[in-house]
């Protein structure tokens, strides 16, 4: 039931926003409806622990095999905290931002929650290939309606991407069905599937594709920049911070426990591509001068130490990455609500042109530096907490070159930190301009809104053992299922 | 007659006409051509029938009509081919009026 | 029946047939020419032609010797081979159409054969003779765009839609017909005319709309607008001269001819003779064959005569009015005629 | 007013047709009645060259020039036929008539040249009547057909009559009936 | 050799000797004409098969009305061969050497089909008599027959509409 | 039986209406009060009430699956109708004429639908084709609709050759057009005439479909016709002959499934790749659609190619969905002035109830989820999927989806991204409620197709 209401609410409130005229009353009625969902969201993870409240079952295209199933498990909860508390933290921080016609903008917004939510909650394949869709229709329109210059051609390559990776996702969907003892959609009937190694290949390949391409990693990231860059930034706060993790939350759900043994198998290639792509990502933060940008392949980076983390396979590294996806999700809204307000105050995101925010805008350093910090993973913070365990899953990996990966991955960690760091050094520090000169401090919605965020961040830094309580049933389920597989592999 | 002499006159009629459509430029021969192929799908459907009666009544059925069925098609072949016909004109008269020409070369024009 | 049984003396028997046919044919068709201006003449108070011969019998012969030595005159900017395949189409569908018409009660030899006085009297009769018909439109259309004159043209077009555009309700008048005898054959339209009486009785409406299609696919005033010489010169035959020339007016003639036979066996129960029952005179097979031919022969002169009759009395149409006829009023009482005698006789069925 | 020749003189009637006109073949069948009943009516022709219609008494024809009953002509050349002509289709020339010549010329004077354009003639009569001689009379016989313009201007030896006592016979034929009136003067 | 034989190969040299003088007239009224003797020739193949009543239905319906119109149509236009552009040479061999490709792959797919040892009854039968056609055509075929009154008021409303002047 | 009889009679009424009545909107009415009795006829005898007893010989079956797909082109034709119907008084001024002609396709598309006999086949698809090519050069004025008219008539009736040959080969085979008979093979291995016959068929129906490399008249066609007739004949007649292909090939070929499906595969790759590139190239939406339609065959073409309960099932979801989206997109772009991509700039600003409707649409037509688009395509990618060993068709079918995505998109983004003037006629509120009702339809059937579907059991 509580599954239910977490797609229903942000869906029926997104449909009621198309109606409201007035700014004022639709903004207090966004912020309400996504506040409804953080608390119906924190009710299913903290009071209803039977599963009779966490599941939903409906009756849909029965004559296909598919359902309308949800279920809430540990992933999917960790997950919908993120997505709701996200929403709320978008729409307090983007308060006095001004939309053309923002009914419709922040009507898409709440149906592309409505989209999320149902990735992380469907446990039927063509429910969850739906809401897949689903989630990706309105952010093409919030990005190519209120985005940048270039927004159309930079969305539509967005699109495309990810339409031919989830339509690719479709054929393995169909695969899978096509295998299915009792022609089923249902998550069990594809847990139930056996496949020969040659067809798991392929449902793997196919499957990742789509999955790769909504993280993204190394060779299918080309869309992230360019579209981070140009989307308008509350919708790139729900990019980056919730959507990419749809595609790991795939990982774990849809692609690992179907076909763990090629998981495994091809394990090495994708960490090592990863890796790559981790440096070549923070390579180019390096160099980056537009924030925005460097943000983006900050981004890349962290995604990729994320999905190696999954690749790990083991307790550690997918618990890391568990923690991770909800420490990232938190840690970059905050880094854009923060460039946003650069951009929106100093009328510039370049960081050779900034400098000196520290003197006018004191609250916002401090929160800028925090954040900053959580994100290079600081202990204490809650991203070292997930890197910290990857790392660890990583060194005690199966793959044979773990050594080299982990040092691979460390580095990437030190160039992190050295952008981060270059990046604070240069708009919070240094000399005032004129464009930094008039500048005055961060409004109180911001205030809140970073306020929380910092909030979680040492919170979960400190205390993160609820958390891997929370989620270590379900990992463990898991790497059994890969050890066990491991073991008849051998 | 065996039947497949049969056949063969009505598959080089048909293809006579396939190549007068391929080869021609003017829309009316080249609907000519294609009564010319309608006229051997005839001859071809007459000769089955007379061919399945034949097998029919060798069966030892004499008072068969097995075959009827296949002349009847010819029938209403006939019946589509002059209400084609009818069409078909009309349209090459008008765009005759137009462009006075009824080269179908001309109609390359749609393509741009 | 079958078309292709042959053996010698069917051969022999047929082939006197057609000669003697042709011959008929041909001999009808000039004394129709003259018929025509005799006819003419007398409607008109004169006395028509009276120099060659007796009464001006050989005017005939004369007029088709002053064609024969003519001179021919083909143009050189027409298409010679059509040019000449014109008029021949012309007068061979003409000739063509006599072979299913029984001219006579079948003649009983001695042996007890029996001769049908018919060519061929085939399954599907009468609309062998439509068939002949629509054929016979390409000697008008050919022999005026062969001409490459803009008149021939226009008069062979005139006449070609003309024609077919009455071969319809022409065929929907006979239609009728066919409702009632049951029957292609023309052999079996006669016999049950004989027995039943004349279709002519039965089908008024039929035998007018039949008469007035036949006047004009025959291109008979009123309906002679392919050679309607105030407008189009002198119709699709203009470039034409000598025998080439005859020939289309032969066919014109013949046309006439083979629909007045065609009338009277349809519509007049061919060669029967009305009100008597001429088997119980017991004549011999030769004098039952002669009378019924003779017979026969008097019906189509009186329905030649009625040709010539309406050419001299009613002037001739335009061609819209021609096809507003044709289209607008025959058709439809055609098919009224048609339904109306569908259903009595499903009626009468019953 | 006896039997009308034309229809002219009737009225045309406008008024709207009758259904029985409208299916128009009532009208056929009464004109085909009007016609075939010409088929029995008298001929309207002659079989001409064989048989031949008698003219008018009043019939107009070809000019004569007159003689008496001794062969000599009438005409003085007085002119008047000419003036009288109202299409100007006679000319002539006088003469003298020269001493030995009264066999031929009735008077003194005579016309050398006379000539009728048969082209223009109308023949009304009128030289006929303003004649004061009986010399020129219109009569029973038309002006033949001819190849040229040239050959319908009729010369006086053209319309001189043939001569009583010589020519007997053509002088009685082209006399015609014509001439008893002459004698009656 | 009977006097069926004969027939059928005289009829099939002049239906496809006919069909080729259509295709290479370059007068179109040339073509119209040795069409109507292709159609007649094949008239004569029915009647070869005793098929009577789709003889003559094939000279009134194609000979007798449907290239009357065509003739019609060309005279209208008066097309002649000046007037009509030719092919590119080359085209035009493409076409003749697709379409005897075409009879090649046809005739050798069909040359050895399972009834080649079957006979077209020739002369005889009854099936082709319009008697027996007309009682199949208005009890088993009573309603495609009505479906083809269908397509002939359409096909008039459609000349209507295209020929109509506005 | 019921929709046959009563089509083909209206058809006359109309037919003569045009001569009795002047206003052109009691036509209108009439045509539109038409398709409503053939509708509610239809649904009749779909509930067993069979108004016309008539003794087909087996000839015409209306089964459920037949009766389905006639209410479905009734309903598309109701919302063609009273969408567009106003639009062709533009065209010319035989309107009484063309509500006659488009019922005549009415009354062969229901015989297309239920046929069991070759006759009837190709009867019913002469009765849609012949009104077709005087529809399509309907405006005759326009050297574009006459050429297009040619065209089409010339390689319909060329196809129509091929289909006859087909037909007569078969004859030769089996003797007797009863399709069920056809397919009850003797034993061994299939007559080569029947393989050379369904091969010809197989032809001509792909020509009828436009589905490649038989399609090449469909562009120049689509194009050249009037548009509110393009919009008839892209989507309900399209439909039909679709039904009439899967009929064809389940009744009468069913047994010789291995010897055609490889060509089917063919001609599937193809139709998905030329429709789909060529129409990324395309600067005129009509022409676009013109490919769009195209490509589309390519994947109704899929329902073919499996030949089960879900391609069948499929085929009828995709006949709605792609009938639906493709009015109402027709119906809009009827209306338009600039029939270039540019066009439709600034469309979002000025009509935004038109624009989001038409998005909705295109998105229908992309197969993106929530749409009817989505579950029809989704249908035949399953049907193909679950005959086992065709994925490669499948991926490569999902690819060309992909890129259909390129142009339909282009079509949005105009609208809703682009500034510019677009010129409208103005439309009005009946309109945009029908295109509103119609959207919301097609995203009901793409979350609850079985109310479509449903009709086809119980």
């Amino acid at each position: 039931m509580i599954s239910f209401l977490l797609i229903l609410i942000p869906l029926l409130t997104g449909l009621a926003t198309f109606f409201i005229k007035n700014e004022k009353l639709l903004r207090l009625w966004v912020l309400f409806a996504s506040i409804i969902t953080l608390i119906v969201s924190i009710l299913g993870l903290c009071c209803f622990s039977d599963e009779k409240y966490l599941q939903y079952h409906g009756e849909w295209l029965s004559s296909l095999g598919a359902s309308f199933s949800l279920k809430m498990d540990p992933a999917a909860q960790l997950l919908c905290l993120l997505n709701t508390i996200a929403f709320p933290l978008v729409f307090l921080s983007t308060w006095n931002n001004r939309y053309e016609n923002a009914k419709n903008f922040f009507a898409l917004m709440l149906l592309a929650q409505a989209g999320i939510m149902g990735v992380f909650l469907a446990t039927d394949a063509l429910l969850f290939y739906f809401f897949w869709e689903l989630a990706l229709i309105p952010m093409y329109f919030l990005c190519s309606q209120w985005g940048g210059e270039k927004r159309i051609a930079i969305t539509f390559k967005f699109f495309i991407y990810t339409f031919i990776g989830s339509l690719l996702m479709l054929v393995g969907i169909l695969y899978l069905y096509g295998h299915t003892p009792d022609h089923s959609f249902a998550i069990e009937s594809f847990y139930n599937i056996k496949l020969t190694l040659k067809q798991q290949n392929l449902v793997f390949w196919l499957m990742f594709i789509a999955f790769a391409v909504k993280m993204p990693i190394f060779p299918l990231h080309t869309w992230q920049p360019d579209t981070y860059e140009q989307a308008p930034t509350a919708t790139t706060m729900i990019l980056s911070g919730v959507m990419v993790k749809m595609g790991l939350f795939g990982l774990i759900r849809w692609l690992f426990p179907i076909v763990s043994s090629v998981a495994y198998a091809w394990g090495d290639v994708i960490t090592l591509t990863a890796i790559i792509g981790m440096i070549y990502a923070s390579l180019i933060a390096l160099r980056q001068d537009d924030l925005k940008r460097l943000v983006a392949y900050s981004s890349i980076a962290h995604i990729g130490l994320l999905c190696v983390g999954m690749f790990t396979q083991n307790v550690s590294g997918i618990q890391g990455a568990m923690i991770q996806m909800f420490s990232h999700g938190i840690n970059i809204i905050g880094l854009w609500i923060l460039v946003e307000w650069i951009e929106k105050t100093t009328g510039t995101r370049k960081m050779s042109e900034l400098g000196g925010l520290a003197q006018r805008a004191p609250v916002m350093t401090i929160f800028f530096v925090i954040i900053a910090l959580a994100n290079i993973a600081l202990p204490l913070t809650n991203a070292f907490v997930g890197e910290f365990l990857i790392f660890n899953g990583l060194l005690g990996s199966a793959t044979q070159y773990y050594f080299l990966y982990t040092i691979l991955a460390g580095v990437c960690i030190v160039l992190g930190a050295a952008y981060t760091l270059r990046m604070v050094r240069k708009v919070a520090y240094g000399e005032v301009n004129n464009r930094t000169e008039n500048v005055s401090d961060i409004s109180i919605n911001i205030k809140i809104a970073l306020g929380a965020i910092v909030v979680i961040i040492f919170a979960t830094g400190i205390y993160a053992q609820p958390i891997l309580d929370f989620t270590s049933e379900l990992t463990n389920e898991l790497v059994q299922k890969f050890d066990f597989i491991r073991q008849t592999l051998q | 007659m065996p039947i497949n002499y049969y056949i063969f006159l009505s598959l080089a009629l048909f293809c006579i006409g396939i190549v007068g459509v391929l080869t021609r430029r003017n829309a009316i021969i080249i609907f000519m051509c294609i009564e010319l192929m309608l006229n051997a799908v005839n001859l071809l459907l007459v000769a089955f029938s007379k061919m399945h009666h034949n097998v029919a009544l060798l069966a030892g059925d004499a008072a068969t009509t097995a075959g009827t069925d296949g002349q009847l098609f010819v029938f209403f072949i006939m019946v589509v081919a002059a209400a084609e016909v009818s069409v078909g004109l009309a349209i090459i008269v008008m765009m005759y009026r137009n462009i006075h020409s009824v080269d179908v070369n001309f109609l390359n024009r749609l393509k741009h | 029946m079958y078309l292709l049984s042959i053996d010698l003396w069917f051969l022999l028997e047929k082939a006197l047939l057609i000669g003697g046919i042709i011959g008929l044919s041909f001999f009808i068709a000039m004394y129709t020419t003259y018929a025509e201006r005799k006819v003419a003449a007398w409607l008109q108070d004169r006395r028509g032609p009276n120099r060659a011969g007796p009464f001006g019998i050989f005017q005939p012969l004369a007029d088709g010797g002053k064609l024969f030595f003519k001179e021919e005159i083909i143009p050189l900017a027409s298409n010679k081979f059509l040019f000449i395949l014109g008029p021949a189409m012309a007068m061979i569908t003409a000739l063509v159409a006599s072979t299913v018409i029984p001219w006579a009660a079948p003649f009983i030899t001695k042996g007890g054969n029996v001769i049908p006085m018919q060519v061929a009297d085939v399954d599907m009769g009468i609309l062998l003779v439509f068939g002949i018909v629509s054929v016979g439109v390409y000697g008008i259309m050919i022999g005026g765009w062969a001409s490459n004159n803009k008149f021939s043209l226009m008069a062979a077009i005139r006449g070609a839609s003309q024609m077919v555009s009455y071969e319809l309700p022409m065929g929907m008048a006979l239609l009728a017909v066919l409702f009632m005898t049951g029957s292609l054959k023309m052999s079996e339209i006669v016999s049950v005319q004989v027995q039943n009486g004349w279709n002519v009785i039965y089908q008024p409406l039929g035998f007018i709309i039949f008469f007035i299609c036949a006047l004009a696919e025959c291109n008979r005033t009123p309906f002679d607008l392919p050679e309607a010489e105030n407008e189009l010169n002198f119709g699709y035959h203009q470039e034409y001269s000598s025998m080439k020339l005859g020939f289309y007016l032969f066919a014109e003639y013949i046309n006439m001819f083979i629909s007045a036979a065609i009338m009277a066996t349809v519509f007049l129960g061919g060669y029967d003779i009305p009100f008597v029952n001429e088997a119980s005179w017991g004549l011999s097979s030769f004098w039952m064959t002669f009378i019924s031919f003779s017979v026969l022969m008097s019906k189509i002169c009186f329905f030649l005569f009625v040709f010539l009759w309406i050419r001299w009395t009613i002037p001739r149409f335009r061609f819209d009015q021609l096809m507003d006829l044709g289209w607008k009023k025959l058709i439809p009482l055609a098919l009224i005629n048609m339904i109306i005698t569908a259903a009595v006789m499903l009626w009468l069925n019953k | 007013m006896g039997k009308q020749l034309t229809n002219r003189g009737k009225e045309v009637d406008r008024s709207p047709m009758t259904f029985l006109e409208s299916i128009y073949l009532w009208n056929i069948i009464k004109g085909m009645g009007i016609t075939i009943s010409h088929l029995f009516k008298k001929k309207a022709t002659i079989n001409y060259p064989e048989q031949k219609r008698s003219f008018s008494k009043v019939f107009r024809g070809l000019h004569v020039l007159n003689r008496d009953a001794e062969g000599r002509e009438n005409c003085t050349a007085c002119g008047l036929c000419a003036v009288a002509c109202p299409a100007e289709a006679i000319t002539m020339e006088a003469a003298e008539r020269l001493p030995g010549e009264e066999h031929l010329y009735r008077e003194e004077k005579y016309a050398a040249k006379y000539e009728i354009n048969m082209l223009r003639c109308i023949f009304c009569g009128l030289c006929e009547e303003a004649c004061p001689k009986d010399a020129i009379y219109l009569s029973e016989t038309f002006a033949p057909a001819n190849y040229s313009r040239k050959g319908f201007i009729y010369k006086k030896e053209d319309l001189v009559i043939p001569h009583p006592i010589h020519e007997k016979e053509a002088y009685e034929k082209a006399r015609g009936g014509r001439v008893e009136i002459n004698k009656k003067d | 050799m009977g006097i069926t034989q004969i027939l059928f190969w005289f009829l099939s040299i002049a239906a496809i000797f006919s069909a080729l003088m259509v295709i290479s007239s370059k007068n179109p009224v040339h073509s119209v004409l040795w069409l109507i003797v292709t159609f007649f020739s094949i008239s004569g193949h029915y009647i070869v098969l005793n098929a009577q009543f789709l003889a003559i239905v094939n000279v009134i319906v194609y000979a007798g009305a449907i290239m009357v119109l065509f003739l019609f149509v060309i005279m209208l236009m008066n097309l002649n061969k000046e007037s009509e552009p030719q092919k590119h040479k080359w085209l035009r061999i493409a076409g003749a050497v697709a379409g005897g490709c075409l009879l090649l792959v046809f005739v050798a797919a069909l040359k050895d089909t399972d009834i080649k040892h079957q006979q077209a009854l020739v002369n005889t039968g009854n099936i082709g008599l319009i008697k027996n056609l007309g009682k199949e055509l208005f009890t088993t075929y009573v309603v495609p027959f009505e479906i083809s009154s269908i397509l002939f008021l359409s096909a008039m409303v459609g000349a209507v509409v295209i020929g109509k002047k506005e | 039986m019921n929709a046959l009889i009563l089509s083909a009679i209206f058809g006359v009424i109309l037919m003569f209406s045009g001569i009795l009545l002047k206003q052109k909107a009691v036509i209108r009415n009439i045509a539109i009060a038409g398709i409503v009795l053939l509708l509610a006829v239809n649904i009749l005898e779909m509930c067993g009430t069979v108004l016309f007893h008539v003794n087909t010989h087996g000839m015409i079956v209306f089964d459920r699956f037949a009766l389905l797909f006639n209410t479905i082109a009734f309903v598309a034709t109701f919302i063609y109708l009273i969408l567009s119907a106003r639009d062709m008084e533009k065209v010319g001024v035989n309107y009484a004429e063309y509500f006659a002609l488009i019922f005549f396709i009415l009354c062969g598309i229901t015989l297309t639908s239920s046929f069991k006999s070759l006759l009837i086949l190709f009867l019913g698809i002469e009765i849609i084709s012949i009104p077709l090519y005087i529809l399509t050069g309907s405006d005759k004025r326009n050297l574009k609709s006459n050429e297009a008219s040619l065209k089409y008539f010339l390689l319909g009736a060329f196809s129509t050759g091929l289909m006859l040959m087909g037909i007569a080969l078969i004859y030769g085979a089996r003797g007797t057009f009863d399709t069920l008979s056809i397919n009850m093979l003797t034993e061994g291995k299939p007559s080569l005439l029947i393989i050379a016959g369904m091969l010809l068929l197989l032809f001509s129906m792909s020509f009828k479909v436009s589905a490649a490399p038989f399609h090449f008249w469909t562009p120049d066609v689509y194009d050249g016709a009037p548009t509110v007739f393009t919009s008839f004949m892209a989507t309900i007649v399209k439909a039909a002959v679709f039904i009439a292909f899967i009929r064809l090939f389940d009744d009468a070929f069913g047994v010789l499934q291995s010897q055609w499906q490889l060509f089917v595969a063919i001609i599937i790759v193809a139709t998905l790749f030329i429709g789909n590139i060529t129409a990324v190239f395309q600067q005129s939406v009509k022409r676009m659609l013109a490919y769009s339609s195209i490509a589309q065959a390519g994947f109704m073409m899929m329902a073919v190619f499996a030949m089960n309960t879900d391609a069948k099932e499929g085929l009828l979801l995709y006949a709605v969905a792609y009938c639906f989206a493709t009015i109402g997109i027709f119906a809009v772009l009827i209306k338009m002035k600039d029939y270039t991509f540019d066009g439709f700039n600034g469309f979002a600003k000025q009509q935004p109830i038109l624009a989001a409707t038409t998005t909705i649409f295109l998105l229908s037509l992309a197969g993106i989820p929530l749409t009817a688009g989505f579950l029809s395509k989704f249908y035949m990618l399953k049907a193909v999927m679950i005959t086992g060993q065709n994925l490669w068709l499948v991926i490569f079918a999902i690819l060309m989806a992909a890129i259909s995505v390129y142009y339909y998109f282009r079509v949005i983004q105009a609208m809703y991204f682009k500034t510019g003037d677009t010129q409208v006629v103005e439309v009005s509120s009946t309109f945009k409620w029908i295109l509103v009702i119609l959207s919301a339809v097609i995203i009901l059937l793409g979350i609850y197709p079985d109310i479509v579907l449903n009709w086809l059991y119980f």
